[in-house]
């Protein structure tokens, strides 16, 4: 195995503590330092947070100084998101000083902005599905893709009901697809995916990947 | 140690152990001989157009946790990252990479960096980097739609964590026309994948994908790790079935769920 | 068009081709009368090379060959005249240029090669002696061994020279390295090369003919010490195989300069030269043989003048090019074409990694040139020569043709070779096109498309969410929704029960409408809700759920129910709060200490909840709370309440025994029926009919959108076989 | 929320949401400026909603809080939190490479739960509940042993020939591309039948969230026309 290790000091770190993290998996009394290391991460993925908002500012910010024809969307996405920290700063602030939080402002924002607007996204996907299944076939006409559009017209044939003329037997083939052979074939891919999984994480304890080298 | 903590770590040493035997076996002047997946081959060919046209190539590292399982479908699109940037280093084009979590972010800049200095790019000033898109899924899937539609894109390689969310990724890219690679490890995010791309990576491919873009003999020693317990599991099923049918099925209830 | 089927493999080739296109048999006998035949570029199959025209082979056809000219009564060049002329024509034009006294006309090629050999290395001996003092070798037994490496062992004596050949390895590898990857920059430096080497580089008269990267090897290098050389020479042991590799790649380079040469050449020379045999009486014992061998390989190469020449110079150069130009290990050349047999013979040679690559895959075995040259008189038994005897055999002519033409010098192309080339081909033929968006009209088309689906899907969902009477029957009870019921009226007042609200924001709508007659039932039970979420957004999704779906019962925070907030760091922060909650979340989500109060005041694991609902989008969120969080629920009912795109990877885990999930609500039609069944909420029931619409007008669409498809496919199908029968 | 408390408030919420969901919905038409409008708005909210919930959260309670208000051992282990935490930040600034190892530790943890969570969490449920399958009763409607078996046969297969189909391995013939071996191409085609099956039945699903969804936003703008529009206009 040849290894070039540039970064020695952070390239130890990664192998040690993934071999103790791992371990803490498999042998109990591993298990209090894995947790450490746990809250070690949950506190570091929080701090990287601060630091991609940061990240996000300052790649709109030039974006707006570039004099980009598109900066005037970065110029709302960076007021949005300086809104939003404001009024959820005071609200944290509101709470630290008279105690009792129901962060207010902070649910209107979410629930008048941030939830609109992701459940229209979700709702637009249905037209964005619908013209991929119209299109399937004319981009790949093969056993695969007649397969995978059989099985959707058949699953979604057993979800509605009609009252007038009853087809109990769609809703039977429906249940038996889904529990019979999607279910064989959701195993398999699980399984694999599992595999590709843990030669990747290998790879990092081993020292081969070194993602965090700068 | 409970015997299912024993058997995970014995499955840890196997897999270990079959990297290095195979890495050893093909660090000679072996090429791993690897069932052709066209989206690779395509994506090659992609990388090269890109160069030649000098436009930029788009890659979306999805929003998997660093710190959670998911980030496995990350890591392997980092090592994609790089080995995309060594094969366009030839040309002028940059790699814009998007993610959707932030400590993947830094990920992505330290590896844009890293392979800069390896192939020395710095000294062109290339504009290749990293960026945060959005922090939720959603956000990430409209904030990185904006990197999609630049018209000096030429290539999207979507590889790493996705949900339902990865349509709005791969229609955009489509209707940019442009050329669109795209492999998650979640299995529903794969299959819109697989109706909108045009070139998906389905089940566990995406995690082939630094073998089949050369990014050294270990990617392609773990192909070969992952084929040989492939075929352990597939034994190791048929041989649970015969034992359960021949009333062992306590024991290997006991073996793999005897609680951590 | 008339076809002419090859006699080999019977397959159609076009009358005017020579060689078939699938077995590249000739189709053409060389023995044939015609005289259009006197070409000499038909020599053999693909022979080209020779630059001596025929008249000159002629002169220099032996005496077999003459007799079968004059039985046959042609003028054709067989392959046996043109062994002759590539040993004079090939082999002398390089050989030439090393000797001074080479006579050109001689006839018996046997002593011409043997001379050949010894005149190139007493010019070779010659050139030592200019520059040093003629040192005996004190070996007694190499005293045959020529003056070079007479000179190299005698100087590895020396201490300087000891040390710097010690590491045999080493200089191995550098000999490789010289040749393998830096020669086609540095041009075979002469640092790094045996002494009598450097004779033929410094003739002129070579470098005249040298190729271009050959000819590079300028005075600068000439002038360089022969000491040096000698220091960085070889080690005794090393001696064959060090020489292999100058040896042959020298050579090989001027052949291919030159002209080529057809592999049967091997044979004459062992045939007709026995002197030859002795030859390596001045190599080192143990591996005597193996330079002339390999130097007679080389000659016996076939060798052609055609692009495919450039092949050898990259496996030799392979180093120094490209990656994507020395990919072509020797595993690839087997998958491009070489056969696996001719592989094999290639792998137990004891020669360098660089000189196997750039070996002939097949040489011809003794076997195959026993007609040719042994005494044994031929019958033709077929062709327009039949029954005539001492002439050439067509198929052993085929045969040699065969093994030699197609293998050696088939060209070495890589996949990603292969890749580049179309990626070249396609670049150059978008130059000529004139430049066009080629994709706009599929863009508007799909663009049309997007419109019309979102017209009909909004239209017809919008007209039926109006409807608030029942258009469609409610969905059937399945028994994973009853479970769920049996579970939540099982509860005792004031249970404990953990709800985790794990969705993303976006699914809210469906979610809302799933777990809305859920949450109403137990509140109605006298459950006392903690709610927890892995996602950073779920502690604000359930509270927007309670003041939105459950607004008639205006419930308290901290009276009906706690929010216990957002545990980070996903399965794992997860399973840090299934063993310590309170460790995990010591503050609700309002800040208040929610363990005091008296639902939880007794909770200290996961399993002291009387009830888990998880409430979820996604099938990994599922499949963690399943297969992580169930082991330590001990005893307590696990549920879900999901989006219908986890339920395909989640209802297999009520179907086990035992159960995983003690009860299941998936999706719209099952948050409808629990509606029909508890009572309970109609927010589900709003949407029925919309729903069903939805999924009609889709399936009409799909359905509409797969004939057209297949049946465009279908017609532009017929259209292409129609126009294949009319051609 | 109160709503009898902040009926403004929610009034103009309601109508905000309705005007962003329309800007939403404009991108059926075609990608346009009012939908980017939109999609950057929520970006940065999202962004500075989930930046805020991190830091209330996570970082007080877990870092700061023990920091300040802490026993001794709780203020160790936060100091020891709080250095990596401080070199994280080194990555917006021109010393990258400082907080190198301070990503090193999350890379490591996040292999070690890759590998960890790929064999806890899906390799052995998932063999077991391959193993598993004769003894389901895998058929919803169905006590006959036999079609039960039948279907639990039929899971197997579809797991195994799926793994198979994966199979990366290959040989290589010359002039060919490397193929696998017979047995495998044939295992393969089964398999891909069960993938196509498994990815029609999960688009079905994806589809039918997205079309709930859908219908909760359409009676949303119905609603909002019918409660507030309507007002609106007979007030006018």
């Amino acid at each position: 195995m040849k290894l070039k290790f540039r970064a020695p000091l952070a390239t130890t770190i990664a192998i040690a503590v993934g071999l103790v993290v791992l371990v803490g998996y498999f042998i109990p009394a591993a298990q209090t330092l894995r947790f450490i290391f746990l809250r070690m991460g949950i506190v570091l993925a929080a701090v990287a947070l601060l630091v991609g908002v940061l990240n996000l500012i300052s790649v709109h910010f030039r974006k707006i100084s570039d004099k980009d024809s598109k900066g005037g969307y970065s110029l709302v996405l960076i007021l949005a998101l300086l809104a939003t920290l404001g009024i959820g700063i005071y609200d944290m602030f509101k709470a630290h000083m008279y105690g009792n939080p129901n962060f207010e402002w902070m649910n209107w924002i979410f629930t008048y902005i941030q939830r609109p607007i992701e459940t229209s996204l979700m709702a637009v996907m249905t037209v964005s599905l619908t013209c991929a299944a119209t299109h399937l076939l004319r981009r790949k006409l093969n056993f695969l893709a007649i397969g995978f559009f059989i099985i959707l017209l058949l699953v979604l044939m057993g979800t509605i009901s009609l009252s007038m003329i009853n087809f109990p037997i769609l809703e039977d083939i429906r249940s038996w697809i889904i529990h019979v052979p999607a279910l064989g074939g959701a195993r398999g891919l699980l399984l694999g995916i599992a595999l590709g999984t843990i030669t990747t994480g290998l790879r990092i304890i081993t020292g081969s990947d070194r993602p965090y080298e700068g | 140690m409970t015997i299912t903590g024993l058997i995970g770590m014995l499955i840890v040493a196997i897999f270990f152990g079959l990297m290095i035997i195979f890495n050893v076996v093909r660090s000679g002047s072996k090429k791993a001989r690897l069932r052709s997946i066209s989206a690779f081959t395509k994506l090659k060919q992609a990388i090269g157009l890109a160069v030649e046209d000098g436009a930029q190539i788009h890659l979306s590292l999805g929003r998997g946790g660093v710190t959670s399982p998911q980030s496995a479908s990350a890591f392997l699109g980092l090592s994609m990252m790089k080995q995309v940037m060594r094969i366009a280093s030839a040309g002028d084009s940059p790699i814009v990479a998007t993610t959707g979590n932030p400590a993947l972010a830094i990920l992505a800049q330290d590896t844009i960096n890293s392979t800069s200095k390896e192939v020395n790019l710095n000294r062109r000033g290339e504009s290749s980097e990293g960026k945060l898109a959005g922090l939720t899924p959603f956000s990430y899937a409209v904030g990185s739609m904006s990197s999609i539609r630049d018209d000096r894109v030429s290539a999207n390689i979507l590889a790493g964590w996705y949900g339902s969310e990865i349509i709005w990724l791969s229609e955009a890219s489509e209707r940019q026309n442009s050329f669109t690679l795209a492999g998650t490890a979640h299995l529903p995010a794969q299959a819109i994948m697989y109706a909108t791309v045009g070139e998906p990576l389905i089940g566990e491919e995406l995690f082939a994908g630094g073998a089949y873009l050369d990014a050294g003999s270990m990617h392609e020693a773990s192909l070969n790790a992952q084929d040989v317990f492939r075929w352990v599991l597939v034994i190791g099923i048929l041989i649970g079935i015969l034992l359960k049918f021949a009333g062992f099925d306590q024991i290997i209830h006991n073996l793999l769920v005897g609680i951590q | 068009m008339t076809k002419n089927h090859c006699p080999m493999c019977g397959k159609p080739n076009p009358e005017d081709s020579e060689v078939c296109q699938f077995c590249e048999a000739r189709l053409k006998p060389l023995v044939a009368s015609s005289s259009e035949e006197k070409d000499s570029s038909s020599l053999t199959p693909e022979q080209i090379p020779s630059q001596k025209d025929s008249d000159e082979q002629e002169r220099t056809l032996p005496a077999l060959l003459q007799d079968a000219r004059n039985e046959t009564s042609n003028e054709e060049v067989s392959p046996s005249t043109y062994n002759e002329s590539a040993e004079k024509g090939a082999v002398e034009d390089w050989l030439l240029k090393l000797q001074d006294n080479l006579n050109t006309e001689d006839d018996a090629p046997s002593p011409s090669t043997e001379e050949d050999d010894q005149d190139w290395l007493q010019r070779i001996r010659a050139l030592e002696a200019k520059d040093k003092a003629s040192e005996k070798s004190p070996h007694s037994k190499k005293e045959d061994l020529p003056q070079w490496l007479s000179e190299i062992e005698a100087e590895e004596k020396e201490p300087e020279v000891t040390k710097d050949s010690l590491a045999a390895d080493l200089m191995t590898k550098e000999m490789k390295i010289t040749f393998g990857e830096n020669a086609q920059e540095d041009t075979l430096g002469q640092a790094e090369m045996p002494d009598w080497l450097k004779g033929e580089i410094e003739d002129d008269a070579l470098e005249e003919k040298l190729p271009d990267w050959l000819s590079m090897m300028n005075a600068k290098e000439a002038e360089e010490k022969e000491p040096e050389a000698s220091e960085d020479s070889l080690d005794a042991d090393l001696i064959p195989k060090e020489m292999k590799a100058p040896f042959r790649e020298d050579t090989q380079e001027e052949v291919l300069g030159q002209a080529g040469m057809p592999d049967w050449l091997k044979e004459e020379i062992k045939d007709d030269a026995p002197e030859a045999e002795q030859e390596p009486e001045w190599l080192p014992s143990g591996e005597t043989e193996t330079p002339l061998e390999k130097k007679v390989n080389v000659f016996s190469q076939p060798i052609t003048m055609d692009d495919e020449m450039e092949d050898p110079e990259e496996d030799i150069f392979a180093g120094d090019l490209p990656k994507w130009l020395t990919e072509a290990t020797s595993e690839e050349l087997a998958e491009e074409g070489l056969s696996e047999d001719a592989l094999a013979e290639i792998m137990p040679s004891e020669l360098p990694g660089w000189v196997e690559a750039m070996r002939p895959v097949k040489t011809p075995s003794q076997n195959d040139l026993e007609p040719l040259g042994g005494e044994e008189e031929y019958i033709e038994n077929s062709g327009p020569l039949a029954g005539m005897s001492n002439i050439l055999p067509v198929e052993a002519a085929i045969n040699k043709a065969q093994k030699a033409s197609k293998h050696p010098f088939k060209l070495k192309v890589t996949k990603d070779q292969q890749h580049l080339i179309a990626l070249l081909e396609s670049i150059i033929s978008n130059e000529k096109r004139t430049v066009e968006k080629q994709t706009t009209p599929f863009i508007s088309t799909q663009r049309v498309l997007r419109w019309i689906v979102g017209l009909v899907l909004f239209f017809s969902i919008g007209i039926s969410s109006l409807y608030k009477g029942t258009l469609f029957s409610y969905p059937l009870h399945k028994k994973e929704i009853l479970s769920l019921i049996e579970s939540i009226q099982a509860l005792p007042k004031e249970a404990p029960v953990l709800i985790a609200f794990d969705y993303e924001p976006a699914l809210s709508g469906e979610m809302n409408a799933i777990t809305a007659s859920i949450v109403d039932h137990l509140m109605l039970q006298g459950a006392y809700l903690t709610i927890i979420s892995t996602s950073p957004t779920g502690p604000v999704l359930a509270e927007n759920f309670l003041s939105t779906t459950q607004t008639s019962h205006y419930y308290v925070h901290g009276q009906q129910y706690v929010n216990l907030g957002y545990i980070p760091g996903g399965a794992a922060g997860l399973l840090s709060f299934v063993i310590a909650p309170q460790n995990i979340t010591p503050l609700a989500f309002n800040g208040a200490d929610p363990w005091t109060m008296q639902p939880l005041r007794g909770i200290e694991s996961i399993s002291d909840f009387s009830l888990v609902l998880v409430i979820t989008d996604d099938p990994d969120n599922a499949r963690t709370w399943v297969e992580q969080v169930q082991p330590y629920l001990a005893g307590t009912p696990l549920t879900m309440a999901v989006s219908a795109q986890a339920e395909p990877l989640v209802r297999p885990y009520y179907e086990v025994t035992p159960r995983q999930i003690a009860g299941l609500v998936a999706g719209l039609p099952g948050g409808v029926s629990y509606e029909q069944l508890t009572g309970h909420g109609n927010l589900g029931q709003e949407y029925w009919n919309a729903f069903n619409i939805g999924v009609i007008v889709t399936l009409l669409m799909l359905f509409i959108s797969g004939i057209v498809n297949v049946g465009k496919i279908l017609v532009s199908k017929g259209k292409e076989n129609e126009k294949k029968e009319s051609a | 929320m109160n709503i009898a408390t902040f009926g403004l408030a929610d009034f103009v919420g309601v109508f905000v949401g309705f005007v962003l969901t329309l800007l939403v919905f404009s991108y059926v038409l075609g990608d346009n400026a009012l939908f980017r409008v939109a999609a950057h708005i929520f970006v940065g909210v999202s962004a500075g909603y989930a930046a805020i919930i991190t830091i209330y959260d996570v970082l007080l309670p877990q870092l700061i809080y023990p920091l300040v208000y802490g026993g001794s051992e709780e203020k160790y282990l936060s100091i020891a939190l709080l250095i990596p935490s401080l070199f994280l930040f080194t990555k917006v600034t021109p010393w990258k490479r400082a907080g190198d190892w301070a990503m090193a530790i999350l890379v490591g943890i996040g292999a070690a739960a890759a590998v960890g969570g790929a064999i806890t969490g899906t390799l052995f449920p998932q063999t077991l509940g391959a193993i598993n399958s004769f003894e389901t009763s895998t058929s919803p409607n169905s006590s006959n042993i036999w079609i039960n078996l039948l279907n639990a046969g039929i899971v197997v297969l579809g797991t195994i020939s799926t793994l198979i189909f994966f199979h990366f391995g290959a040989r290589s013939k010359p002039g060919h591309a490397p193929q696998r071996l017979a047995l495998i191409e044939n295992i393969s085609k089964i398999g891909q039948l069960f993938i196509a099956t498994t990815f029609g039945v999960l688009f079905a699903g994806v589809y039918l969230a997205a079309l709930t969804a859908l219908i909760e936003r359409v009676s949303f703008l119905w609603n909002f026309i019918r409660e507030i529009g309507l007002k609106l206009l007979a007030s006018i």
